[in-house]
């Protein structure tokens, strides 16, 4: 029996999940999800281990692995670190095993993931260092729309003439949304309109790293977002790709379950290997 | 849109000529595999048309399909085509057309299939990114590529070594592939039939561009002047419907000084000559109406291009010497505007800004292309100080349209006119 | 009187200046640019007449004898006090009323009256906090009546949600929908009304040597001046989306640079850096301009990005130069784009980097970008001025005097502290030289 | 010397954008000429053979503050030039005689034009290379080509440079080959014993140092590696590709090794190693140099390949011969012949079975952690599953 912590820190929260494996079996056993509001990142990750170990009333001296990823990599107190993309790959299995991409979309990156069927990573694709078409972007066009984020999905289905969006960088984006509302364009088409353009970009990842068919599991902050589940479908068929995307309600943990799963893995692996020698 | 707009205008009998001669040649691509008769795909800076036909074989120009495709909103989806399948954001958009018609079936404009080219032949003239075009479609075709290294004039003159090598190449690479490929023997006489041809078509071409000296100049040179570069860029020098085409051109353009006329544009004849602009970079190709029209309606004519001598400039003097054949092939292919160095292309620019009294220098940057792009705002500096001239510079793309923002490019384009406007008041007070 | 009017549509403010017939500026008014340029031009327009009536009221109050120059001002100052509080509780309560009723939503079902509740105990705190701003000598952090209304707004609501058992999520929803009605409303027309409301206060605080009554006539003969529009001249980004006919529109370039030249007749060489473009700028000794660049399709480096950044450091945007000027060293920022900013930023702070030398890092970048616009512009070749948004931060300013002086050597540079208005200026100009120069 | 000084002493001479050990040279004895080139290849043995230095330039790094430069350049455009630019405008290349700017792509074959409108009193020269590779058709016109640089640089000079000092030039530079060889090999077969920092900060001083200091230093370097110990990591073996030109920051390169990566080879700065064999030391110097690279030059995206077939075998070798794992594609943001041929090359490693992955830098990228995520991914992937 191996006890492992996956601590994913990333740019708007830090999940924590606890795990208890034995022979490729996973329980999942305590979690925690804090929103990063201007905090120390190292610090919430910190009340994050604390708080699943409360929660789940194992000690810390009982955890054998304590794997970080996102952006992790500084954490005194972790064990061993996974970057996002290997975390997110082995999430995405544990919560829908029919998946075989993963796509995370998160506040400043997208990332396209294809798996198989273990959650071995077999190629994946980033977006750049343009910000264009993020998490961010869509985040400050509802704050300017007056639109709480939990809203947008909802919203952006009932559009019924999507207004493009055609500039290509965020911020002129911005003003571009700024003249729709001048215009006298409805909230619900001017954020299809984004969510349409966000999945075409994120189609796109699809496409170059050939996802093939078959389920494509949403991760990240803005898997929940039903309205870009849509615009993703509906581009993704414009893009003749057979895929469906799914998401699950603890698509945001997909990260840090998948670290806590990679830790017990790799802390068996370890010791299968001290053993041997 | 256009439908309406061309019940207004009379179609004058070049555009007709023209038009059916493409039409005729679109034909003849996509009829090959009746025909039988070989594809030979090249570039147009530097092509080698009247040697093509020597050997009977058709010529096909990628970069005309780009072209083609992007005024017909055909290529942004073709560019996301290619860049979904693992080719960059960075790189040169008529590639990503390409490869992603492709694709798509290449479809040829006439909606028949494009077959696959017999030859690729990297006439390899003024920009890099052709060596990589050719070596990622013969990856796909697999078919005889056969590279022509026409070396960049760098210190602005056509040594002997230069002419040599390009000459050699000529006898001893591509007229032996092209031999293999068309079955056909190589026969000088008739290359020299052709050059002969291809020279009398440049004399009238130069005589038309020119007329844009006449203050009132009868003709855009950069907009209207794409379609007159047409056939002697593209698969028809050396032939006598391009003689036709410029004589019925010159012609035309004739009546229009005698009759005191503009330009032609979209929307009939231009009004008033307010702004003479000399424009240096191609145009866009994805709102090229557009774009005109920002010009048009502000009674701005571009009396001189540069993107007009990428396949050839004839103004200074350059012709098709039937008596030295290779030689002038070879002069012809390093002489095109973009294998010239800069100091070259900003004198080329210094002279057109003086000779044709325009008010300016514009520059249309583009995105995908380094070979005009990389070190045109220095040559913007350099005209102005030498000419005394504003300059604007403005930065679409050929055949992506995601990178044409029409109200990013009016903007500049009106503050420059009323820059010009402004200067000119203050000077008419003083 | 004739009134000649520019009005700069920015991306993120919208600048009017009135301008009288003898080109003499009367009044400038800023709002920010919301969602709707109708609006924001109008509501610029407004507190520009505002201004011109304030600079009128001045005029008359000079001629009446008795009044010294420093009783006229303090006078004018406690004047425009009791206005603005009279507007602005106008708008507190217009705000209170809509929040009312973007209370009555389906996502809040059976809870309006709670909510109601919980807003009033709220805009009852707000009112009596937000008072004290229009209080004597008081410096209000914005001219912004979202920004005023705003930052405290958070604070109130937050605490009165805790003790009265409403969320706090819900008030911002509301709140956020509300502001935005609220913002593209114009006041009521009632102007007069509330400058002799207004008066009265004033003359009941004041202990004055002159006749009450001398005065009031002085005001009333002022506002009795029919400030007529004789012609405006639109220009700044949302220019097109106006309804300005084409002899009414001028490119902001030409407006900055005939703007900066009525300010600095010696001026060569302008730079304005606004919400989201940068322009370099070169005139003549006419102030027509000779050369211009402008940040191409990309908006990094522009004032949105200190925008972003205050917003991810949750500052105001007057704070961050303030906290830059106190580095002691300049981190090496690479990253300019407007969005990555944040990231780049937590970046630099994981690595232990002090807020403060991250900042003066940021504020050099920008500055870098606008050296290489001026330098692709032509360079500076003489007197030198620093326009829009950004030249209120004096981090920016700084920086930008130093890399000035590095690399064209010892020229003249003007910062106004109304050069953001420069764009307007200009417009006026036009405006003014279109009807007076015909004539 | 211990490494840790000699890398000390490579960073110092890295760090340096005013160039002082190349000013230092040209001040100790009068006449001296320095004679810069960019990538990706020239013949640098006319250049020593002429008695002047041949000094490499790669741009300003990262820590260059481009203010002019970028008046020059477009922002689709690399940085590499707009870098150089600002070094030409600021004076830090003040004491260059002469300029070459080689065939590589068209914005270095522009930037000569450029350079000579903007420096009209320096030597400044397109060097064009064949893409023909008949010893009588492309290697006739090559030889011409660097006939004409001789005869420039001779009067440069103001002396003659003769065959003896060529071929002279050509055995110095044969030593210094094969020690560069020696390095990657070394760093091949041991790479924790080579950090690729340490790797590239030595090959950066071989840009700015003479020839037979650099010698002096590599062989130095490697006798002292052989003392040491170093702590081998858990990582895996990589291959770089695409970095040929404008470089990447040196804090991209440690991020690759430190997200789990042991890079075994690399194309950065190919010009040293352009040249893959002994160049031969007997009769017509030219004539050797120009059948060197004909036929014995190393492959990149700036150059024509004749075949199909041979499109990216270079870099299947490479793999082969140094047990790679996988491949990293890195090349500059708008840089075209890199990333024109990447996809041929991405698509021969898909057939063969070679994980790779791709992206872009600047010379000034500053966000390193979506490199470190694309990097410690690939290395996750490598390692977990191999
Ligand atoms: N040969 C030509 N010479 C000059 N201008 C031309 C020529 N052909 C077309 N044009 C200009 O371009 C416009 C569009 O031409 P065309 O390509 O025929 O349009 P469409 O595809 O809409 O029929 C014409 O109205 C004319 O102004
Ligand atoms: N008080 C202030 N202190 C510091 N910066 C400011 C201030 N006010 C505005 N700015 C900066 O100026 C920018 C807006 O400039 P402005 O010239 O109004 O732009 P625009 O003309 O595009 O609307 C803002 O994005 C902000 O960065
Ligand atoms: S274009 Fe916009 S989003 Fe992209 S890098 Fe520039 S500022 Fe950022
Ligand atoms: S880079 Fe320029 S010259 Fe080269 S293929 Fe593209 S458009 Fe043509
Ligand atoms: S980085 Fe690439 S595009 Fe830029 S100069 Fe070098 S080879 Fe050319």
């Amino acid at each position: 029996m191996t006890i492992s912590v996956g601590i994913d820190i990333g740019t708007g929260a830090v999940k924590t999940a606890l795990f208890r494996s034995s022979g490729g079996n996973y329980e999942w056993l305590a979690r925690c999800n804090d929103k990063i509001r201007q905090r120390d990142p190292l610090e919430l990750a910190r009340k994050g281990l604390d708080q699943v170990l409360e929660e789940s009333g194992i000690g810390e001296e009982e955890v054998d692995y304590i794997a970080t990823t996102g952006e992790g990599e500084n954490v005194t107190f972790s064990t061993g670190h996974f970057y996002s993309m290997t975390t997110h790959g082995r999430g995405a299995i544990y919560l829908d095993p029919e998946a075989r991409a993963v796509l995370d979309m998160g506040a400043l990156h997208g990332r396209a993931i294809k798996i198989d069927g273990l959650g071995k990573v077999l190629t994946y694709r980033m977006t750049s260092q343009c910000a264009s078409g993020s998490g961010q972007f869509l985040e400050n066009i509802s704050r300017y729309l007056g639109i709480p984020q939990n809203e947008i999905g909802d919203l952006s289905k009932q559009a019924d003439n999507p207004e493009n969006v055609s500039s290509i960088c965020a911020v002129l984006a911005e003003t571009d949304v700024i003249n729709m509302v001048s215009r006298g364009i409805t909230a619900p088409n001017i954020l299809r309109g984004i969510h349409d353009s966000m999945a075409g970009r994120l189609a796109k990842l699809l496409r170059v790293i050939k996802a093939g068919d078959g389920v494509v599991f949403l991760s990240g902050g803005l898997a929940l977002d039903e309205g870009l589940v849509d615009s993703l479908n509906a581009a993704m068929k414009i893009q003749k790709l057979k895929l469906v995307a799914r998401n699950h309600p603890d698509s945001p943990y997909s990260g840090a379950i998948g670290a806590a799963i990679w830790g017990a893995f790799r802390h068996e692996k370890l010791n299968a290997m001290a053993e041997a020698s | 849109m256009s439908a309406d707009i061309q019940t207004e205008v009379i179609k004058e009998a070049s555009m007709l000529k023209q038009k059916e001669m493409i039409a005729r040649n679109y034909d003849e691509l996509t009829s090959t595999a009746e025909s039988g008769r070989k594809m030979v795909s090249t570039f147009v800076p530097g092509n080698l048309n009247e040697l093509i036909n020597c050997f009977g074989m058709l010529n096909n120009l990628p970069e005309i399909n780009a072209i083609n495709n992007g005024m017909r909103k055909k290529s942004g989806a073709m560019i996301m085509d290619a860049e979904r399948a693992g080719h960059s954001e960075d790189v040169c958009t008529y590639v990503k057309a390409d490869i992603g018609m492709m694709s798509k079936g290449n479809i040829a404009p006439n909606g028949k299939p494009m077959p696959a080219p017999d030859m690729l032949l990297l006439s390899y003239t003024g920009c890099f990114t052709f060596m990589k075009w050719f070596e990622l479609l013969r990856h796909e075709y697999g078919c005889e590529t056969v590279m022509l290294q026409v070396p960049y004039t760098g210190d602005g003159v056509i040594t002997d070594n230069m002419r040599q090598f390009v000459v050699k190449q000529l006898k001893e690479e591509v007229i032996p592939a092209m031999e293999r490929v068309s079955g056909v023997k190589f026969d000088i006489d008739r290359l020299r039939e052709n050059l002969a041809r291809s020279a009398k078509a440049e004399d009238d071409l130069v005589w038309v561009l020119e007329s844009a000296k006449n203050v009132r100049s009868p003709i855009d040179a950069y907009f209207g002047g794409v379609y007159y570069i047409g056939p002697i860029f593209t698969a028809f020098r050396g032939t006598e419907d391009a003689v036709e085409y410029y004589r019925l051109l010159r012609g035309e353009v004739e009546k229009r000084i005698e009759q005191g006329l503009g330009p032609i544009t979209p929307e009939g004849d231009m009004d008033e000559e307010r702004y003479r602009l000399v424009v240096e970079g191609p145009p866009n190709w994805t709102s090229f109406r557009e774009f005109w029209k920002m010009f048009y309606d502000e009674g701005a004519v571009v009396v001189a291009s540069t993107y007009t001598k990428v396949g050839g400039v004839y103004d200074l003097g350059f012709r098709h010497d039937p008596e030295r054949p290779l030689e002038s092939l070879a002069e012809y292919c390093l002489g095109c505007y973009t294998n010239r160095n800069l100091p070259s292309r900003v004198e080329l620019l210094e002279k057109y800004v003086n000779e044709y009294q325009a008010d300016g220098l514009l520059i249309n940057s583009i995105k995908s292309c380094n070979s005009f792009s990389a070190g045109q705002l220095l040559m913007m500096q350099e005209i102005e100080k030498r000419t005394g001239k504003p300059g604007a510079f403005i930065e679409t793309d050929l055949v992506d349209p995601r990178y044409f923002s029409a109200a990013n490019v009016k903007n500049r384009l009106e503050s420059y006119f009323q820059m010009i406007n402004q200067k000119r008041q203050s000077t008419k007070v003083a | 009187m004739k009134c000649y009017i520019g009005i700069d549509l920015g991306s993120t403010t919208t600048k009017a200046v009135v301008m009288d017939a003898g080109g003499e500026v009367l009044g400038r008014g800023i709002t920010n640019s919301r969602s709707n340029y109708d609006t924001a031009s109008r509501v610029a327009k407004l507190e520009a007449f505002i201004s011109t009536r304030f600079t009128l009221f001045h005029r008359a109050l000079e001629k009446v004898s008795g009044l010294q120059e420093a009783q006229v001002d303090r006078l004018l100052e406690n004047l425009e006090r009791h206005f603005r509080l009279e507007l602005f509780l106008e708008q507190l309560n217009d705000l209170h009323q809509t929040c009312a009723v973007n209370a009555d939503d389906l996502r809040y079902p059976g809870q309006k009256d709670r909510i109601c509740a919980v807003l009033d105990v709220v805009f009852q705190k707000l009112a009596e906090k937000l008072q004290k701003l229009f209080g004597p000598g008081v410096r209000r952090k914005s001219d912004f009546f979202r920004d005023l209304a705003g930052s405290e707004y958070m604070a109130v609501a937050e605490e009165a949600s805790k003790t009265m058992g409403v969320f706090f999520e819900t008030l911002i929803n509301i709140y956020d929908k509300s502001i935005i009605d609220v913002e593209n409303r114009p006041p009521n027309a009632d102007m007069a009304g509330k400058f002799l409301r207004a008066l009265d206060r004033v003359l009941r605080e004041e202990d004055l040597t002159v006749d009450p009554e001398t005065i009031k006539q002085a005001i009333k003969d002022v506002l009795d001046v029919e400030l007529e529009e004789s012609y405006v001249v639109g220009t700044g980004y949302g220019r097109v989306r106006l309804p300005f006919s084409k002899d009414h529109i001028r490119s902001e370039i030409l407006c900055h640079g005939l703007g900066a030249h009525l300010m600095y007749p010696n001026t060569r060489t302008v730079l304005d850096i606004g919400g989201q473009d940068t322009k370099g700028i070169q005139v003549d000794s006419k102030g027509i301009v000779v050369n211009f660049q402008m940040n191409d399709r990309c908006a990094a480096g522009c004032g949105r990005y200190l925008g972003y950044i205050a917003d991810e450091m949750n500052l105001g945007l007057h704070e961050l130069g303030p906290m830059a000027m106190k580095a002691t060293k300049a981190v090496r920022i690479n990253s300019t784009c407007t969005v990555f900013a944040g990231a780049e930023l937590r970046d630099r702070l994981a690595l232990g980097e002090k807020r403060e030398n991250i900042m003066a890092g940021l504020h050099r970048s920008i500055i870098l970008r606008a050296m290489s616009i001026i330098s692709r512009s032509g360079g500076v070749t003489n007197e030198f001025t620093f326009t829009g948004g950004v030249a209120k931060n004096e981090a920016a300013v700084t920086e930008l005097k130093k890399l000035v002086r590095e690399n064209y050597g010892d020229v003249k540079i003007n910062i106004d502290p109304d050069s953001i208005y420069t764009g307007a200026l200009g417009g006026a100009e036009f405006a003014r030289r279109a009807v007076e120069q015909e004539a | 010397m211990g490494t840790e000084s000699i890398i000390a002493r490579c960073e110092t001479l890295f760090e340096d954008i005013d160039f002082q050990v190349v000013r230092e040279w040209k001040a100790a004895q009068q006449g001296r000429k320095v004679v810069g080139f960019m990538p990706v290849y020239v013949p640098e043995e006319i250049i020593h053979a002429a008695g002047m230095l041949p000094m490499g330039i790669l741009g300003g790094g990262s820590d260059l503050e481009v203010i002019h430069g970028d008046a020059f350049y477009q922002s689709y455009i690399c940085r590499i030039p707009r870098s150089t630019v600002e070094l030409g405008i600021t004076g830090r290349l003040d004491f260059l005689d002469g300029m070459l700017f080689p065939s590589i792509c068209d914005v270095i074959r522009n930037l000569s034009g450029m350079w000579k409108l903007m420096q009209p009193k320096v030597y400044a020269r397109y060097f064009d290379v064949p893409q023909n590779y008949q010893d009588d058709v492309g290697g006739v016109y090559y030889q011409e080509e660097m006939q004409e640089l001789r005869r420039d640089l001779a009067k440069l000079a103001g002396h003659e440079i003769s065959d003896e000092a060529i071929l002279g030039s050509i055995g110095i530079y044969n030593r210094h080959r094969q020690l560069v060889r020696d390095l990657y090999a070394l760093r091949s077969a041991e790479p924790w014993k080579v950090p690729s920092t340490e790797a590239y900060l030595l090959m950066r001083a071989g840009m700015l140092l003479p020839v037979e200091e650099h010698i002096e230093m590599l062989k130095g370097y490697l006798a002292a590696v052989e003392l040491e110990d170093k702590p081998r990591r858990d990582n895996c073996r990589v291959i770089i590709n695409g970095s040929f030109c404008e470089q990447p920051p040196l804090n991209l390169i440690k991020s690759i090794e430190m997200a789990g990566c042991y890079v075994v080879d690399d194309d950065y700065m190919l010009v040293n190693r352009w040249l893959m064999e002994e160049v031969s030391t007997e009769g017509d110097p030219i004539r050797n140099l120009a059948d060197a690279f004909l036929h014995h030059s190393a492959d990149s995206a700036a150059k024509y390949c004749t075949k199909k077939e041979e499109v990216g075998q270079y870099l299947l070798d490479s793999v082969k011969k140094n047990s790679a794992e996988g491949v990293i594609f890195a090349a500059p943001s708008f840089c075209d012949p890199a990333l024109l041929e990447r996809p041929m090359l991405a698509d021969r490693m898909t057939q063969h079975n070679i994980p790779h992955i791709s992206f872009k830098y600047a010379e000034n990228s500053g966000q390193m952690q979506p490199i470190r995520e694309q990097a410690g991914t690939f290395a996750d992937s490598i390692k977990l599953w191999s």
